[in-house]
Parts: structure tokens; C-alpha cells; sequence
């Protein structure tokens, strides 16, 4: 499904984000990535939504190199992916319900469709009492957990996430783990990025560990 | 269908949060339309003046005092011949010394004391408005009059008439550079306004790309944002000239009139609620353009 | 000291980032500016025309071709009396000969075969120009006049001058309006613009307030940016308005003053340049106040 | 130094964010907040920052009420504070030298003592080699190290941390800890709201623990 064939990234100035990576994610699979700050989990997973391309190497994703998709075909793949953001990018113009809706809506969804994903999802992640709230006026956790349904709500193929658990206590991160365990266990492929060794102990999947853009350990 | 709803109800809700920075936007659009309009309706008048103090522009023959019927006659002949005059009033000595009481009432005790009747009659000749090369036409005539028995003098509002043709002109040329800048100043106003709007809107626009959206999608509420801000900018101008010219009308209106000599003044036609509505969306179609082109 | 360096280098700094918007925000500026400049250009050249044409009136005594040497006296001491006349021009019916040979020089053949001299001695008199109440003065002239003996007609550009005073009376208000309503949109662009670059600026303002930045320095750097983009797009519209003055003056500046009889055009006094800098800046002033109020 | 008497937080509709929490911390203290999501923590922060107030009971910080405060003397008691964001507020379209060195400078200090101050702590939290990038080139960890500077540049008396290592692994969290233990060493007081309950037992300080707006457990 997803396969890096000696990716590197470089920023300006000789940083390398990513060196020479090699990877495979099967279909269906649920892989943690992980490593120290500034190891190049966001990066890789920034390749991954193709709003960058590899400096060298090439990212393969369900058999198309992702560099050479067109304007029209990065729009399309996309669509296939739910991605949560680490920064959560919520809009604080509009309120829980229409963050959430607003994926399926921009995307051309009929009305009935879009609403009832949207509830569906909302429910998952425990917050439908709180859908008419915008923002801001949400705690840290609960705001994640938005960026979290916004990622579920257009039935990815995939889903990527960047520190999901990041802003949610020990209890709350692992029921959001066995939210996305449960949509995995449904065919989606789900990869994620964190610090919290712990979890990923308590999940006990396969973990990749990064460190200055290198796989240092599989497991 | 429901890309175009979506286009609509985006537009609108971004307006109406941004309702403060949208009236301020559409004021602004207004001011600049409501100058455009009010200065094509003063240069239509200024126009229209011009033309209709053309048409009255007179060309008076004095008659001698011991002019014969048939001198009069073929010298009535000779202007209508001539094909620039449109009516050939006679007037006599009379109608000069009634018409003189009349133009100066204040000096009518004057005139009743005048011993003799010092005005001499005349032929008034009223030019035909527009007709070609209708001032040299106008010349020739007036250098043959003038030599014609029984012609006392010839009276030509020349120089008149070539003042009022340089500032026809002038105000013309002018209107022509202030509606193209006003124009360019209104587009600009309006990229502006719809730049905010994108700015206010950038993050939305983000997740639309990071999630796929069709470029249409991410487009087409910033275009018609523009449209709608543009649109009701002009209407706000059109809702402003109208009150003015209803204003000015009935205040001025008779005054105007009489010392301009038109009966009637153009305030707001139709047609130009109509070009600056097309035009004021137009505008507001190019600046959500600009904008939305730079969202690749 | 402190302070204002931070403001300027802040402010400068800001409209460097946003380079892009704020030079569509300086040009919006610049063209409303010129608008207005270029419109109170034409207003200034309108008024002093027609000042000069109201000098130009003429009043002119048709003399009989019996008139008396004596008579001719009297009635020049009368119109000198009247206090409305600047000049008094005596004309004999020879004079009346060759101005008509001038003024029509085509016409020059047919003038040499007049068998007579058909066109009558006159006094030309030039109306002092500004003389208050001169209009009802020179009416009561004409009256007493044309009842005098040795007088064949008078003629005075009533009409023309009455027209005349009319247009530069609505030009004047025209003008009034224009001007209004310019200044107000030019406000209201550059309280946009600052906006733009408040709302651009608003994750700063937040940190600034959450730190404890004294207000002065939250709002000191946007009043600054509203004033330089004032004061740039006052230096375009200037800069454009001396260049199209410039080509103006090179190509139809010659025929323009002919037409209409002025022999300097004002084209970009030093004062109105001047007084647009300052009104720009003035604007961008009132424009980032509007915003940095808004920021408690 | 910080007191809160009988503070209740009611947002719109019935919603307490915090429901008569009374606690005290003195001088030089240093004191975790902990708690599930949406316990209240960061509330309590913000009331301590000032950008609300409570709705009922008094909020007291050296000694004066806060609620009390007028406009200017917000000002001068925010410019004792140093302050860690939980979602960073990095300026975008500064570079992180700037993004530091921007609070003393609003605030009117000399140029030289700006820069001596911002080298400094650039330094302490690791980060002088990438000064000149901007915060989009960061990391979320490197971002969320800048943030902690920018809140230690200013000499704070009190420093308030929300989830101050909610991006980072748990070695640079517990450097990061040591650095604020230092901090605190030399008189400053620091509370912090953490999930991490690990990096709680391994700094081994006092902690409160919130849930649903009231404190449940101290330790
Ligand atoms: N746009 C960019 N320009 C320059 N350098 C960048 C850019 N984006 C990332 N980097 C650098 O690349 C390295 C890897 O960054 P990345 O965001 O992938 O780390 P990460 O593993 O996600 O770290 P964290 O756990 O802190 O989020 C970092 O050193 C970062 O500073
Ligand atoms: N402005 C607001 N308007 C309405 N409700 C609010 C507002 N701010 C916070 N809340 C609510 O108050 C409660 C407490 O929020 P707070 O941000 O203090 O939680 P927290 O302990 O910081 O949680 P987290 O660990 O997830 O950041 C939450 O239920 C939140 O939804
Ligand atoms: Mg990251
Ligand atoms: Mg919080």
C-alpha cells in the first residue's frame, strides 16, 4: 500500500528531514512511527499527503509514485486519505458540527450523506454534545479529538496522523486508539506519528523508530 | 447544482461573518461607483447642455430702418438657402422695443419714455443644431448678409460657440481620464476587499487543498464574494445618486433649468443604474479573480 | 526615542512582508488621490475661465450713422459714470469694416464689394471684471442706453453670461460633492488596507497584548503603516498628475489656452501637491486609527 | 504568590470549566497541574493570565485581586509573567531569533540586553543553530521549545506552562524540566499542566489533580 524506496528529504542548507528511507506498509496494516524530536516523522508523513515531494527517492502509494501526479490526481488522492494534523487546523470561524462537516462538504458529498458521517463521527470521538461550540472555546483534548473525527469523516483508505494523542491523558489517548483500531479492523490502513512510548507499548503494534532521518529500529 | 449552492451559501456566510470589514468594503466600492455615476450623469448633461446652447445659438440680421418688404423677402430667401438656419424668426421694430420690456422689466418706465422706438427689427435666424461644417456654412453666410441691401448688421455668437465646442471638449477629454482612473481605483477597492476576504479565509483554504477539494471549489466563493461585494456596492451608489438627484431635483430643479436653459435635466436613467450594476459586479468579478488566481 | 524606532521599523517591516497588498493598496490610494487632484485641477481652471470670460463680456453701443461727435461724448461719459465698465473702446463704422475683414478673412472678397459701408460705428465696452452687483448695474446701462439719443442698439452677453455663471456655479457644487465623496473613499481604502494589515498582524497584536505591551506600542505601528501608505499613494497620484500634466501642457497646451482664451492652464501648483500629501497621509492616519481602535 | 479563593469558571449554558477550586501556591514553588481533558487546566491558566476572569470567588497574585486590575495594570502584572501556550502562538512570519527576542522588544527594553537575553535562552533550550529558520521549518517539538523560550526570555517571576511538553519526546521533556527546575532554583515560581503523569513522577514535585473543574487529588 505505502512504500518508500530510498527517500531522502533535504532543506535548505544540507538538513537532511529524511536520509535515504526505505519502508513498506501493507494494506490494512497499523503502524506507529516514531523517534526523537526533529527525526522526520512529519516530514514522512507530510510526503505521504504530497504536499511535498522527496528530494531523492520515491514515494509509492497504492502503486503511483506520488511525484508524478498531476494537479487533478493529487486532489483525488487525497480525497482516499484522512490526515490529522499535529497543529489540528481547525477553523475558528466555524463551529464543531461544521469543521467536521465541512470536509464532505467541499468535496461535492449529497446533504443527507455529509450529515449523517458527520454524527457518526462526532459520536466516535465523544463530542456531539459539544458540536455547536466553536473552537476556542474547546480544551486542548477536545480539540483534538475534532481533528481526529474531521480525519474519519470521508471513510479514508488511509489515515495518517501527526501526535494525535498528543494534547489527551493516558485514558482518552487509548480510546482513541481503539477508535482507529476499530476503523483498521475495517480495512483502512492506518499509520501514526508519537512521542508516547507508552501507548504504543499498550497498543502493541508494529513501531517504526526514526532518528535524524534514518529507521533506527523496527519493531 | 450543488457545487453552485455551496459557491452561494460559502459566499454569503463569509460575508456575513466578516459583516463588518464586507460594509466597509461595499461603502468603499459605493463612494467609488456613486463618483463614477454622479460625474457620467453631470457629463451627460454637460452634454447635452453643450448641444442644446448649439441649437440656440442665434445668427440675428439688423434690419435698417428703411428696409423694403422685398428686401426682407429675398434676404429670408438667402439664409433659408442656405441650409443652416432651422427657423427664420421676423421680428419687428415692435417685437424689439415689447421684447427689450421684457428682458428688462425693471427698465420698463425707461422704455415708455423713449421718444422714438430706437430698436431696429431684424431677421432671428436659429441655427440648425449638428448640421456638418455648420459654423463655416454659418461664416459664409454671415459675410454675404453683411454686404446685402438693407442689412443694418449681423450678429454671430461665434466666439461663444467656440468656447462652449473647447469646453465640451475639455470636460470630455477630462471625464474620459477620471472615469478610466475611478474605474481602476473601484477594481483595485474591490481585489482589495476580496484579498481580506481571502486572507480572513486562508485556513480554510488550506484544509480544501490538504483534503482535495476540487480547485472550483476553493475558487469560485472568493469569485463570487467579489461579485456579490461589487454588486451591492453598486447598488449602494445607485440607492445614492438616486436620493441625490431627487434631492437636487427638487430643490434645484427649476432653477437649474431656468438659468441653463434645459427644460429638463437627465438625474438618473435607467440605463445607468443598469451599466453601473453590471459594472460594479464586473469589477468584483475581476478582484475575486485576481485573488483567486493566486490560490494555485 | 525607543519607541518610534520600534514603530517605524515594525511599520516598515509590515508593509515589506505584505509588499504585494500593499502596493494594491498604495496604487487604490494613489488613484483616488489622483481623482481628486486631477479633479480639483479642472475645478480651479473652470473657475479662473470663467472668470476670465466674465471679464470679456462685452457691452456694445451701436451708434447711428448720424450720431454727433457730442453724443458720442455723452454717452461715453455715461458709461464711465456707471462705474461697470473697465474699458470703453470707440469703434467707427471703418474699424467695424476691417474687424469684419479679420474676423471672416474669407470673406475679404466680398467685403471689398460692398458699395457702401454697412456696418455701424460702435463703443465697445470691456465690464470690469468682479465689480459687485455688475450684472443688475449693467442691465440698468443697457436701459438707459438704448433709450439715448444717437443709439442704434445695444448689445450685452446677458444670456451667455448668465449660462456661464451657471455652469461654475454647478461645477462648484458638483465639485463640492465629488470631492466629498472621493475623500471618503480614499478613507475608507486606506482604513481597508490598514485592516488588511491589522488582520494580517492580529497573532502578533494577541501576543503583543498577552505580554503586556503597553497600548502605544500594539497601535503605534499601525497608525505609522496607514500613514506611509497614505502618504506613498499621495506621492503616485502626485507623481501621475505632474506627469500628465506634463504631457498635457507639451501636446494641447497651445491649442487649449487659444480655445479658450486663457493663456496659462494652472496645471500642478506646489500648493495642491502639498496639500494632497498631507491629506493622504492625514487619511492613512484616520484609517489606522479606525483599525487600532478597534484593537482594546 | 498565587491564591485562588472559591473560583468558579461558568461558560455560556451551564457549563462550569471550574467549580470552587480554592488552592494556594507560594513563592518559588514549583507545582504540576494535571487531569483529564477538559478538566479545567487550562481555565485555570488563563484566569492566572488574566484574559478572563472567574465568575464567582477571586483569583489573588501577589497580593492583588486580578479581577480588580484596570487596563495599565494588566499590562505591568502580564510583564511578570512568562507564559507557554498550549497551541505555541508562534508568529508565522518571523524567524525564531525574532519570534524570541519580539517579547523584550515590545516591551521597550535596550537592544543590547534583547539580545543577550535572547541568545540566551535560545541556547538553553537547544536551539541557537536554528535561529534564522521560521517556524514553519521547525518541528513540532522544536516549535514548542521556541515557545518555551520566548516565555523564559523575559525574567518572569511566575512561570504558567500549558502541556509545556506535549510535543516532545520524553528525554528532550525531562531536559526541558530540568531547565525550568534551574529556573525555579533561582526564585521563579512554575506551575505547569502536564497529562504526563510519568514526567510528573519522575520530577517528582507537588501536583494537583483536576477533574470536571474541581481538585480531586494533591500530592
Ligand atoms: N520547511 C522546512 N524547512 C527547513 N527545515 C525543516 C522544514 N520542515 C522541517 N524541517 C526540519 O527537518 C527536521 C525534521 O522535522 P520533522 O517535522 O519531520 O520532525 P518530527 O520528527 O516531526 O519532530 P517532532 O516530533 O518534534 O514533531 C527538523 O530538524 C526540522 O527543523
Ligand atoms: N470559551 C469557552 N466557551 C465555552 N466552553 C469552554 C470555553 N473554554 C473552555 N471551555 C470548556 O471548559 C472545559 C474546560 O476546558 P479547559 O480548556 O480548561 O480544559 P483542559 O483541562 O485544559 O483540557 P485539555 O487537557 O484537553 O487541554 C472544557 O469542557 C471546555 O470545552
Ligand atoms: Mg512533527
Ligand atoms: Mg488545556
Amino acid at each position: 500500500m505505502i512504500e518508500a524506496r530510498g527517500v531522502s528529504k533535504l532543506y535548505g542548507r544540507g538538513v537532511y528531514a529524511l536520509q535515504d528511507l526505505t519502508l513498506r506498509i501493507d494494506k490494512g496494516e497499523f503502524v506507529f512511527l516514531t523517534g526523537p524530536s526533529g527525526a522526520g516523522k512529519s516530514t514522512l508523513l507530510r510526503l505521504l499527503l504530497r504536499q511535498d515531494v522527496p528530494s531523492e527517492g520515491e514515494m509509492i502509494v497504492g502503486g503511483r509514485n506520488l511525484a508524478a501526479l498531476t494537479g487533478r490526481q493529487v486532489q483525488s488522492y487525497r480525497r482516499s486519505l484522512g490526515f490529522v494534523f499535529q497543529d489540528f487546523k481547525l477553523l475558528q470561524a466555524k463551529t464543531v458540527l461544521e469543521n467536521v462537516a465541512f470536509v464532505p462538504r467541499v468535496l461535492g458529498l449529497a446533504v443527507a450523506q455529509q450529515q449523517r458521517r458527520t454524527f457518526q463521527v462526532l459520536k466516535w470521538v465523544g463530542l456531539q454534545h459539544r458540536m455547536n461550540a466553536y473552537p476556542r472555546e474547546l480544551s486542548g483534548g477536545e480539540q483534538q479529538r475534532i481533528a481526529i473525527a474531521r480525519a474519519l469523516v470521508n471513510d479514508p483508505v488511509i489515515i495518517l496522523a501527526d501526535e494525535p494523542t498528543g494534547n489527551l491523558d493516558p485514558d482518552l489517548s487509548l480510546e482513541i486508539m481503539n477508535l482507529l483500531r476499530e476503523v483498521n479492523a475495517r480495512g483502512t490502513t492506518v499509520l501514526i506519528a508519537t512521542h508516547d512510548r507508552e501507548l504504543i507499548r499498550r497498543v502493541g503494534r508494529r513501531s517504526l523508530t526514526l532518528d535524524h532521518g534514518r529507521i533506527v529500529e523496527v519493531s | 447544482m450543488r457545487a453552485l449552492t455551496y459557491f452561494v451559501t460559502e459566499a454569503a456566510g463569509s460575508l456575513w461573518r466578516g459583516r463588518r470589514a464586507a460594509s466597509l468594503a461595499i461603502l468603499t466600492i459605493g463612494a467609488g461607483l456613486f463618483v463614477l455615476g454622479f460625474f457620467l450623469i453631470v457629463n451627460t448633461n454637460l452634454q447635452r447642455l453643450a448641444a442644446r446652447w448649439g441649437e440656440t445659438a442665434e445668427f440675428a440680421i439688423y434690419l435698417r430702418d428703411d428696409v423694403s418688404a422685398e428686401q426682407v423677402e429675398s434676404l429670408s430667401r438667402l439664409v433659408h438657402d442656405s441650409g443652416v438656419a432651422a427657423r427664420v424668426d421676423q421680428v419687428s421694430k415692435d417685437q424689439a422695443l415689447e421684447r427689450f420690456r421684457q428682458d428688462f422689466p425693471d427698465l420698463g418706465a425707461t422704455a415708455e419714455r423713449l421718444n422714438r422706438n430706437p430698436f431696429p427689427a431684424s431677421l432671428d435666424v436659429r441655427l440648425r443644431p449638428g448640421a456638418s461644417r455648420a459654423e463655416e456654412a454659418a461664416e459664409a453666410l454671415a459675410g454675404t448678409l453683411a454686404g446685402s441691401p438693407g442689412v443694418a448688421d449681423v450678429r454671430y455668437d461665434r466666439r461663444w460657440l467656440a468656447r462652449l465646442n473647447g469646453v465640451v471638449r475639455f470636460v470630455r477629454t477630462v471625464g474620459l481620464i477620471i472615469v478610466g482612473m475611478l474605474a481602476l481605483a473601484a477594481a483595485l477597492t474591490v481585489a482589495n476587499v476580496v484579498r481580506l476576504a481571502a486572507h480572513a479565509r486562508r485556513d480554510e483554504i488550506e484544509i480544501m487543498q490538504l483534503v482535495g477539494a476540487p480547485l472550483t471549489y476553493i475558487r469560485g466563493p472568493l469569485v463570487l464574494e467579489g461579485v456579490m461585494q461589487g454588486g451591492a456596492g453598486a447598488v449602494v451608489a445607485i440607492a445614492a445618486l438616486g436620493a441625490l438627484s431627487a434631492l437636487l431635483r427638487a430643490r434645484y430643479g427649476g432653477a437649474i433649468s431656468q438659468v441653463l436653459g434645459m427644460e429638463s435635466l437627465t438625474f438618473l436613467p435607467v440605463e445607468l443604474s443598469g451599466i453601473l450594476l453590471l459594472g460594479g459586479m464586473l469589477l468584483g468579478c475581476i478582484g475575486g479573480l485576481m485573488v483567486a488566481r493566486g490560490v494555485r
